[in-house]
């Protein structure tokens, strides 16, 4: 049926239109488009609008301005404290600077490619069946 | 399934009713009660003490075949919480403010104060569902202009549309600058005629609007809304000007003044000037009596428009000439600062005659085309 | 041309003077939207977030993980691993002007950056309020088949819907193919931009399921990238079979294409937006 | 450049009277959450309602492509999912007449089930098949472990949803602290913080501990003037692999934000508490 991919093909090859003759369903590989393109499509399938009354509005925007409010503030908490960290690492090296100028050159010597390991993963919703892995045997041969 | 939802909702979320735990908003001892949503239906429905369905919708079949999205009223219950919550921070500055104000005596400071504590109030108000409620769905007439809230509410919606409409038109008729160079407008000029009994011309008059005569022959009613807070009373000056008065020496035209009012006290909450109140005190305000825009026949579509202005002194009232009238001389020299404008326009129709009578101005002259003695450019 | 406006008693109008344009003056500091003042287009002009719009759609529908490890985590951890002391902002390397001695220069196209051949933008040193994140990811199939077969281009973008959740948008041909009498225009492929909680369902469904089962796959190519923060690497059709969307209906989708996936980020060079994409757990190869 | 500071620095210690201070490296070593935090009530309830407006604003599942008609799978499906009451103009709908398009009703959410891919296997216990077979239900472990029920603070399955940090409290002293390390002065080649903080972990904890090394610069640096002492904070997470304490330390914890407030000296913690996590 395929050839180099899966072609849809029509059995008599052109449709000729014939007075009085009902054009017939489509072959199954037409179909198959067909139907491939009312998975795409809108048709029949929206849900009606929502039309909400006027106390549902209200309720609504209240919801939502109530969840602004909430994460603002969290927000505001989460840049407060990465402002302080980053004070805090400029600081460090301001003191270092003038404490040990060796260490200070190690200490801001970047790598060429800064790359994160693949062990460190998103968290899950539920931990997987052993949550922590013990068995490592220790560095081979470890980053500089 | 929905009911069961609603009455749960109901279950966690009852607003109290007693003195003693009562939360900042719905504790009226101290704010004032038109922050409540006065329709009980609407209010049970929005707090979950009812099953109904939304009061708002008045056909019994509409509401029961409504369905509320699943878990609103238990989200709306905890949203509500923490709304107030901030409320009620806010209220507590409010109070700060409010007991450094009766220390303050400097009126600068006590108008910053002031202005603080209106917009502490603001914010404290303007998420509170029954607040909301009146100010988007309540007919905005019958909202309190005294609670900054409302007033925010009524300014937001004027930006939005009316205040567009209204610069859109005073610049695409020249009303500005062919009367005064420009307007910052601060607040909401709307007017009607009111002694129109036909339905077509007795609406709030849309800024441009073109007008029959008979429909303006009496004085209109104005209504200028403030936003900002009005400590006493504001004075207010009103100049209806038409700069379209035919010209013929000049090949140009001039301006007419057809009504002046000026030392009108009006605040946040009295902000009309209708004939009822110039009925009793009219001879105190009016400059200039009213006298309609009366086109003669063949003239241009005239431009009536109404300036009103914030006094920074009280005026004489003394009579003005009407005829060339120089409005910018005369706003320069009393200190008036316009605030608002409107403007509807007249041409000549079957009633200009009978309003002529009416007011005594005698035969209205008709104009005609007339050929030029020039030749012809070839 | 310009309108003039005569105002005299005897003629009133306007009359055009050929020649010269000009702007007439707004007499007034109030911004009028013309679309606000039409009846018709009200129900469209109201904000898409807000519930009455007919295009309303909820965004925040569940726990973000991938957000929330990245603010919770990653973010401060790479403030500290970008961290340079005593950054400067490195200026921009825009394309150049040939000179103003001239009119042909002044209208010639403008000269090629300094050194390169694609623009960069500055690179600001990394504080606390730049830290690089990723603000979109593009997937894009261009199916070349469709040109010869149109009927593939409804398969290749039902695919990408499947993947990501959202109608893609349709791509056309660019060129004009003389062996087949193809003309461009032709629709071939659709391509989807993602936000927000699809974009972070569809990097982790590459990050935890898709990437690691596949063999041929080392990792992103170290040199990819489009100097302004944005890498871009393909997955070939073979690599399609792993997505769980379509693992179990394989027979579903018979003629699979591949896709180019763009991971936008805020970062303002490509070495930082790999470091992040590290980060996210993409690995990368020299390969 | 440099130059320039080296006659600064012999300046300074010119005219200081006191010890130069002794430069230290401190290893802040965390385990990163390995389940998602726990959302507040507000947050569930938002996303629970977002969630339920998202169902009913989404299309119809069409499910005519993924469940063939005429198929076994179609059956099942078809048994899961009952047709919703079609409209009848005879009848009265007090709650609205229902608007059925490919067999869900438009004003609401859909409800699908899908048929279950595992059978009900009560009483049998067969723990071999069910870990490999694919086909199994799929149960969620539990979001406590056995070492929050036991309280096991030295164990790294403990507050799974939580940044815990390495604290140690070494032999002869009686506070807890970050495994702080001192810069040898007399070595011959200067070895960076990092360097120093790594081996000094490897010293008091073993070698089986797989750790990332956030970046070579430090991320803090608090002036311990009680020992005249200057401690560089090393940020590090560890992936894998365990502390296995060595004879110089006497305890070991790993604990969260909250924990080590009560754990550590009121005035360091207040030094180092904006950069441990909240989460």
């Amino acid at each position: 049926m395929f050839k180099s991919f899966a072609k849809p093909q029509s059995s008599s090859g052109v449709l000729t239109f014939i007075r009085g003759k009902r054009i017939s369903a489509t072959n199954p590989a037409t179909e198959r488009i067909v139907q491939q393109l009312s998975v795409l499509a809108a048709g029949r399938k929206q849900p009606k609008l929502l039309n909400l009354s006027n106390e549902d509005i209200v309720k609504h925007r209240t919801i939502m301005s109530a969840w602004k409010l909430f994460t603002r503030k969290k927000k505001r908490a989460e840049q407060e404290q990465l402002n302080q960290q980053y004070e805090s690492i400029c600081n460090a090296m301001n003191d270092l600077k003038e404490t040990s100028p060796a260490l200070f050159e190690l200490a801001s010597h970047k790598e060429k490619r800064l790359r994160f390991p693949l062990e460190m993963r998103f968290p899950t919703e539920y931990p997987p069946n052993r949550p922590w892995v013990y068995n490592f045997t220790g560095p081979v041969k470890k980053r500089k | 399934m929905l009911r069961r939802v609603v009455a749960r909702g109901s279950k966690e979320f009852r607003r109290s009713n007693s003195t003693s735990s009562q939360k900042v908003w719905s504790n009226f001892s101290k704010r004032s009660p038109s922050l409540k949503l006065s329709n009980e239906a609407i209010n049970n429905n929005l707090f979950g003490k009812s099953t109904d369905g939304p009061g708002s919708m008045i056909s019994h079949s509409r509401r029961a075949a409504y369905h509320s999205p699943n878990e609103i009223d238990s989200t709306f219950a905890m949203a509500y919480e923490i709304l107030e919550q901030k409320a009620e921070d806010l209220y507590n500055q409010v109070e700060k403010l409010e007991q450094q104000l009766a220390q303050t005596k400097d009126e600068e400071s006590i108008k910053q104060l002031k202005d603080q504590i209106d917009t502490l109030l603001i914010r404290a108000e303007i998420q509170n569902p029954e607040v909301m409620y009146n100010s988007s769905f309540n007919d905005p007439d019958s909202l309190d202009k005294t609670q900054p809230v409302y007033r925010k509410a009524l300014e937001q919606k004027w930006k939005k549309y009316d205040l567009m409409v209204t610069m859109q038109r005073l610049e695409q008729l020249h009303v500005i600058p062919d009367t005064l160079p420009t307007l910052e407008p601060k607040c909401d000029v709307k007017i009607r005629f009111g002694h129109n009994s036909d339905s077509e011309f007795s609406h709030w008059i849309v800024p441009g609007e073109m007008l029959p005569t008979i429909a303006v022959s009496q004085p209109p009613t104005i209504k200028i809304q403030e936003f900002e807070r009005v400590d006493g009373k504001n004075l207010y000056s009103v100049l209806l000007v038409n700069p379209d008065t035919p010209d013929l020496p000049a090949n140009s035209f001039s301006t007419t003044l057809h009504y002046a009012l000026a030392n009108v006290p009006l605040d946040n909450v009295d902000n009309t000037i209708d004939p009822s109140k110039l009925l009793t005190k009219g001879e105190e305000y009016t400059l200039a009596d009213f006298e309609p825009l009366v086109p003669e026949k063949n003239t241009p579509t005239q431009r009536a428009c109404l300036w009103v202005f914030r006094q920074t002194k009280p005026l004489d009232i003394k009579p003005v000439a009407r005829k060339h009238f120089d409005i910018r001389t005369f706003v320069q020299e009393q200190g008036l600062i316009p605030v608002g404008a409107h403007v509807w326009r007249q041409g000549f129709d079957r009633s200009v005659n009978q309003v002529r009578e009416m007011y005594g101005l005698g035969k209205g002259r008709v104009f005609h085309r007339v050929r030029g003695i020039e030749p012809l450019p070839q | 041309m310009s309108k003039v406006f005569i105002r005299q008693f005897s003629k009133t109008g306007i009359s055009l003077k050929p020649g010269y344009s000009t702007v007439h003056p707004v007499h007034h500091l109030v911004k009028v939207e013309k679309s606000n003042l039409k009846p018709s287009l009200k129900e469209l002009l109201v904000p898409h977030d807000d519930i009455t719009s007919i295009k309303y759609r909820p965004y925040e529908i569940d726990q973000d993980r991938i957000a929330e490890h990245y603010t919770n985590t990653l973010k401060s951890d790479l403030m500290l691993n970008l961290y340079q002391y005593d950054a400067d902002t490195i200026p921009a390397n825009p394309k150049r002007s040939w000179g103003v001695d001239s009119p042909y220069k002044l209208y010639r196209p403008l000269k090629k950056p300094l050194g390169s051949i694609r623009t960069r933008g500055q690179i600001k040193p990394v504080t606390a309020k730049n830290i690089p994140e990723i603000t979109g990811v593009t997937v894009h199939s261009y199916n070349k088949k469709a040109l010869v077969e149109p009927w593939l281009d409804i398969t290749t973008r039902l695919q990408v819907a499947t993947l990501t959740n959202v109608k893609p948008k349709q791509l056309f041909a660019k060129r004009n193919l003389v062996e087949f009498k193809l003309r461009k225009g032709k629709p071939v492929g659709g391509k989807v931009e993602l936000t927000g909680r699809d974009m972070t369902q569809f990097l982790s469904t590459l990050i935890e399921l898709v990437l690691p089962r596949i063999r041929t796959f080392k990792g992103i190519k170290n040199s990819s990238g489009d100097k302004k923060g944005n890498i871009t690497f393909g997955l070939t059709n073979e690599d399609m079979q792993f997505f769980p969307e379509i693992e179990a209906f394989q027979d579903l989708y018979p003629n699979m294409n591949g896709l180019h996936i763009t991971i936008k980020t805020s970062a303002s060079n490509d070495e930082q937006a790999r470091t992040l994409l590290s980060a996210y757990g993409f690995p990368f190869t020299n390969a | 450049m440099r130059s320039v500071w080296v006659t600064r620095a012999s300046i300074a210690r010119a005219y200081s009277t006191q010890v130069q201070p002794v430069i230290s490296s401190t290893l802040l070593l965390s385990r990163n959450p390995i389940i998602t935090q726990e959302p507040s009530s507000f947050e569930k309830q938002f996303y629970k309602y977002q969630n339920e407006l998202w169902r009913r604003l989404m299309w119809t599942f069409p499910s005519w492509f993924f469940f063939k008609p005429g198929t076994v799978a179609e059956q099942k499906y078809r048994k899961l999912n009952k047709p919703a009451t079609p409209d009848n103009p005879n009848i009265e709908f007090p709650r609205g007449r229902p608007e059925l398009r490919h067999n869900r009703d438009r004003r609401f959410k859909q409800t699908i089930s899908v048929p279950k891919s595992y059978e009900d296997k009560k009483g049998e216990t067969n723990a071999a098949s069910e870990t490999d077979d694919l086909a199994r239900k799929i149960v969620p472990n539990s979001r406590i472990t056995e070492a929050d029920l036991k309280k096991d603070l030295a164990s790294l399955e403990r507050k799974l949803s939580r940044t815990l940090y390495l604290i140690i409290k070494e032999k002869g002293s009686n506070t807890w602290k970050f495994p702080n390390f001192n810069v040898p002065t007399n070595a011959e080649e200067v070895s960076g913080l990092h360097v120093v903080a790594e081996e000094g972990l490897y010293k008091i904890g073993g070698e089986k501990i797989n750790y990332f090394n956030v970046s070579n610069t430090p991320c803090h640096v608090f002036n311990n003037l009680q020992e005249n002492k200057k401690e560089y904070f090393i940020k590090s997470h560890i992936l894998s692999g365990i502390f296995e304490p060595q004879e110089s330390v006497a305890e070991f914890n790993w604990l969260s934000k909250e924990e080590l407030k009560d754990v550590l000296p009121a005035e360091y913690y207040q030094d180092v508490s904006h950069l441990l996590n909240n989460v």
